[in-house]
């Protein structure tokens, strides 16, 4: 069901036939294949991206298949790479480039604020950074603190970047060839939890618009926004909430930059309720601007309860792996803070 | 650091022939007069038309470095690619920019080369290959190393040419990126203007070799320094790592020693430095310097200088009236240039 | 009417007679000058802040005064200094590190974001890293894009760190003594618009705490939330809406990590009505967050209108001075906002 | 790189007389033996505990670099500081941390040295001086500089030692942190484990210059390159390099050239390098070559050596119980220590 409501929205009906089960990774590894092989300004560099793979096995054998010169090995320089993505983005290439883990963009903030984000302004509009950089990021794996923060909301905050964070596949796939396609510059957050899971990936070079969120479970009583993995430990609570009569509306937000809020107030419109589950830190997290968004719109008088946001805990991510699922929403807490809402006794 | 030993010597001796001289053909020198002049002559009327309350914000004169940026600068074909700073007018004029949509620029105007968006600090003029100043110290030294690659990897004959200040080779940008640009043999000149200060630390206080170029070095890359202030030296040191890099030879580091007669910006009072540094500096002021060995060598007369200066003089009369009536951006068009469509 | 208030809150009646009218400059200066006199473990470092006297004449003469082994200029290293206050307060010192613009913290986020706060979760407790870090931030100075940047909602976002944003000379010496006092990292982020404003500031080493807002004006009508120049903006907003009989409740938030939310909900229970006013970028700026966390409490319910958030435009700061004033609120954009709220003509 | 020419000469002429073995008696050969033993025992049990399952995420082994860690580290005392890798259990053991609680931290256990917040990569000792491993590469760099600030502005006697690796000497934290402690002259000791790779990029190809050393005339400070794997020697490098910076004279960088034994991590499939280069180098396995020395040049039996070993393992063992027994963190206490009151 919710896939069926993916494809009607994403993937025309023609390509079904040339639907395959692939992995996450391997999604974005033909992404990657198949921008490189329509067109010759497409190139791939970051740390360990060539003869290794990539540290999650991303590129795989994208260095054998395009050569050393297309899927370029980098030195440890994550300000660097970030500053020469925007500039050959600049003059004519279309740079993809891996930043291993995406904590490690705090090293490469400068240009990918103060430069990309914002050359096109301050040029006048003269000029345009077409660059997609993919941010492996968020927790679960038990690397701790420095290896598993989920920033995403810093770039959401920045005009001029674009920002997506795919939960499926499929939207991984078709979001990367969008952002390649994209003339500005686009970060697209990967969950480092989803590389190996499963599921269609059309054969041919589709694009998801960057900007629309879906609806990837229809429900009547609560909506629930969330991406990447929380978008899928929502649909598996929605399943579980469906046997005690709950029926939850799950929304993928997909893109964090810009942010579908038609899609997100339309449900919460339908439903009065409305819970945002988010890894990021709660506070400031992505999930205090969709709760904002409600905030500032009529629907607010109309709520049937107020908004409940499940964030990440007010600490880093610990190594203890018991610690490190307290620190983030799982399925349970999902569950359980919706049970709560319905039964309308809220602290 | 007093003044280079090449520099007292040469605005003595400037009547001997020298091949750094010579290899420069009267085309070549009248030019590089003019840019200098258009340089000067610019900065002292946006300077002045800060002063009027024409020009809002702040601005980085770089007065005293006009060879810097002209010399180096002279060997580049307009589609070559330069990366400038937030000095970086002599830059953009040296590269071809029209003073007169870059004066528009600093009033804020929609004629202006970022149609009012970007000020002084942010001018970039596409069109010939000028990348953009860049209000981030060395922010453009790992914008030049993504150049190099696509310059590289689209097999064209150009190179980009990046320019820092002696401030800005502390900055782990710059390490990063001269690295990336050596181990990679990319098309790059990396131009290192060295004015003696970054804004009021003294060279010597913010690091311990005497030359910024003493680092190339640890890149494998060759270190030039250069007399800065000689117009003729740097377009002879800028000829050869641009030659180098254009024939797949790599990056080179060229430092040219110069010195900020001005201020770092306008706020500046002067407090880490003495009058009489700046009063040795001004005494080796690169245009009159040029011209004194223009005319000592009997290469140019002193009425050919006039017209040189006249016409500048002229070009910016013309650029000053363009800025002032020229149109306002419209506060609706706000966002418009965040995103291309 | 405000500053009493203030007074009644965070400087003790005592002081009276020994208060003088200072700037928010020169405020800080004194409170720099206290913090080193009193504690030889505390010192100044950053780019020109010694002879210079600091980008914006904060420092002044605290380089005669205490030698230049206690107010230290440094490289442009932005990166390593963020790291070498790190190392400093980890073994012993109480470093005061001055960042020239905002906009260069981005070079120092690994070092801030990674170390400074998370060492101690990471250590399990068994360090603190008692370090300040000043910022000039915002626009208004026709400085553009790269030199203009509101970034402190990046910093809320963070566990580990503490963020202040003073509006007046008195809080920007009381939150600077209690920043130094403080054992874990604290960012404050100064606005170069205030730097020659004026106000009373008590000559003694008095504290203001972190993490309580405060109440500059109190009405019944309508809740403003603010912080830094904004908190200013508001509170002439305020009055000018007196004229028309509209009675505005100021709340200056000065702590954006962590937020007072007890003082904003009892002035939201109040008035029924929000109105956040912030220079950042709209979208993920620090008014999310507080729209938010009205939106998650049941007083959400009882609004009697949506809430209003006034934050940046969607852009870059532009330099030209009539877009740059249009690109973040004014107190005519606070004024009219809150007449269409109270006029309950809502989009 | 092929192994330097002085680690394959030496593994033959293990008997000939030299000075770095004589500066060490034979308490200290004792003690730098039992910790490269307990530093090997150590990852091998750390190791197979992870095949096991009781360690989660991931790990950096340092097995064969050993006498990289333990020699830098012989000079420094007590109270003298380190900051340490994600390849840093070596630096934490010869430091002295106990390797009952590193364990324990790996097993993510309120009894590890960071109550099972940090792991692997994050471990601390800050009561001996180690201020910890860093998951951030080249992250130490710029707190040492701080530290050596600190130890400076409170004129004590004290050093702070930084470990990284040649991949980090591309960071643009290297370059910034190198030059603020030469221009301040703090009393930092920056060593480079230089192990051929930094994860799959050889250092070869990651920059252009043969040794990492080199660079530090960059800084205008010594740069010394070491063969890591022959205890002596690296003793001998650092307590050059640790006496001059405690004498005030400066910072130095000390190049160990090494191997890593195992892969990057534990997810490293070995595709970027040769059975044939392990083994080469595997050949050359610093303990082993130690004890060969000590055997060969009649410092210590054989028997004295076994009892070192047997020692260590027994020490191992206990860790082992100590980390498996120890109660986990409670989740209550999740948010308890992100902030200090
Ligand atoms: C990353 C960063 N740090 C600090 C500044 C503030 N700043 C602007 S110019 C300057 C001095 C730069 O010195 P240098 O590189 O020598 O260039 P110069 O001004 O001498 O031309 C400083 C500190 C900045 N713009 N960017
Ligand atoms: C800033 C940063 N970039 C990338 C990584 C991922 N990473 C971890 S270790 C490593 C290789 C480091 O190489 P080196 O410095 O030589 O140390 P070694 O692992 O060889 O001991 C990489 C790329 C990281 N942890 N931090
Ligand atoms: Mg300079
Ligand atoms: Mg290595």
């Amino acid at each position: 069901m919710p896939n069926d409501v993916m494809a009607a929205k994403a993937a025309p009906a023609a390509q079904a036939d040339a639907t395959r089960t692939l992995s996450y990774a391997e999604a974005i590894r033909e992404g990657l294949a198949q921008a490189m092989e329509a067109d010759p300004r497409v190139f791939l560099f970051g740390e360990d991206v060539g003869v290794y793979g990539g540290a999650f096995g991303v590129s795989g054998d994208l260095y054998h298949r395009f050569g050393a010169e297309r899927v370029i090995d980098t030195p440890i320089s994550e300000l660097g790479l970030a500053g020469a993505a925007v500039g050959a983005a600049l003059t004519g290439m279309r740079p993809v480039l891996e930043i291993q883990f995406s904590d490690f963009a705090t090293l490469a903030m400068e240009q990918l604020v103060n430069q990309a984000a914002k050359i096109r302004f301050m040029f006048g509009g003269k000029a345009s950074v077409p660059m997609v950089v993919r941010l492996p990021g968020g927790s679960g794996t038990g690397a701790a603190a420095q290896h598993s923060q989920s920033l995403e909301a810093w770039f959401a905050h920045v005009p001029g970047l674009k920002v997506v964070q795919p939960s499926t596949p499929h939207d991984a796939k078709g979001l990367l060839l969008a952002a390649i396609d994209d003339p500005n510059p686009v970060l697209i957050f990967e969950h480092k939890l989803l590389y190996k899971t499963k599921g269609p990936v059309p054969a041919d070079a589709y694009r998801v618009p960057i900007g629309k969120a879906i609806v990837r479970r229809q429900g009547r009583d609560v909506t629930i926004v969330a991406a990447s993995v929380m978008a899928l430990r929502a649909l598996a609570a929605a399943e579980a909430l469906a046997a005690d009569g709950i029926d939850a509306e799950v929304v993928d937000l997909r893109s964090l930059r810009p942010i579908d809020t038609e899609t997100i107030v339309a449900s919460v419109e339908k439903t009065r309720r409305l819970v945002v589950v988010y890894e990021g830190v709660k506070t400031m997290g992505i999930g205090a601007e969709i709760a904002a968004r409600i905030a500032e719109r009529d629907v607010v008088r109309r709520l049937a309860a107020p908004v409940v946001r499940l964030g990440g805990a007010d600490s880093p991510i610990p190594y203890n792996p018991v610690l490190e699922k307290a620190a983030v929403p799982q399925e349970a807490t999902i569950v359980a803070a919706v049970r709560t809402l319905m039964q309308g006794d809220r602290r | 650091m007093t003044p280079p030993a090449s520099a007292t010597a040469m605005s003595q001796v400037a009547a001997a022939p020298r091949a750094e001289l010579d290899a420069l053909d009267d085309a070549a020198l009248r030019d590089a007069l003019m840019r200098m002049h258009l340089i000067r002559k610019f900065e002292e009327t946006a300077e002045a038309s800060y002063m009027r309350g024409l020009v809002h914000g702040t601005m980085h004169l770089s007065i005293g470095q006009e060879a810097s940026a002209v010399g180096s600068i002279s060997p580049l074909a307009r589609d070559d690619y330069i990366l400038s700073t937030h000095r970086g007018h002599g830059h953009c004029l040296a590269k071809g920019a029209d003073p007169a949509r870059m004066l528009a620029e600093f009033f804020g105007k929609e004629t202006g080369y970022c149609r009012g968006r970007g000020g002084s600090m942010h001018i970039a003029d596409v069109e010939v290959g000028n990348l953009g100043a860049n209000g981030i110290v060395a922010g453009g030294l790992p914008i030049a190393v993504g150049v190099g690659m696509s310059i590289k990897a689209q097999k064209l004959p150009r190179v980009c040419m990046v320019f820092f200040g002696d401030g800005a080779a502390n900055e782990g940008a710059f390490h990063e990126s001269l690295n990336m640009a050596s181990i990679w043999t990319l098309p790059v000149v990396f131009v290192c203007e060295n004015n003696k200060y970054g804004m009021s630390m003294d060279i010597a206080k913010a690091m311990a070799v005497a030359n910024v170029a003493d680092r190339a070095a640890a890149y494998a890359m060759p270190g030039v320094v250069v007399d800065g202030n000689d117009l003729p030296a740097v377009a002879a040191a800028s000829r050869v790592a641009v030659a180098r890099a254009r024939d797949g030879g790599g990056p080179t580091l060229v430092e040219c020693k110069t010195y900020r007669l001005r201020g770092h910006s306008k706020s500046d009072r002067n407090l880490y430095r003495s009058k009489d540094e700046i009063e040795g500096w001004r005494a080796r002021d690169p245009i009159r310097r040029l011209e004194s060995e223009l005319v000592a060598t009997g290469r140019f007369d002193a009425a050919t200088l006039a017209t040189i200066e006249a016409d500048a003089a002229r070009e910016i009369e013309r650029a000053l009236e363009f800025a002032k009536s020229s149109p306002d951006p419209d506060p609706a068009d706000l966002t418009r240039d965040v995103y291309a469509e």
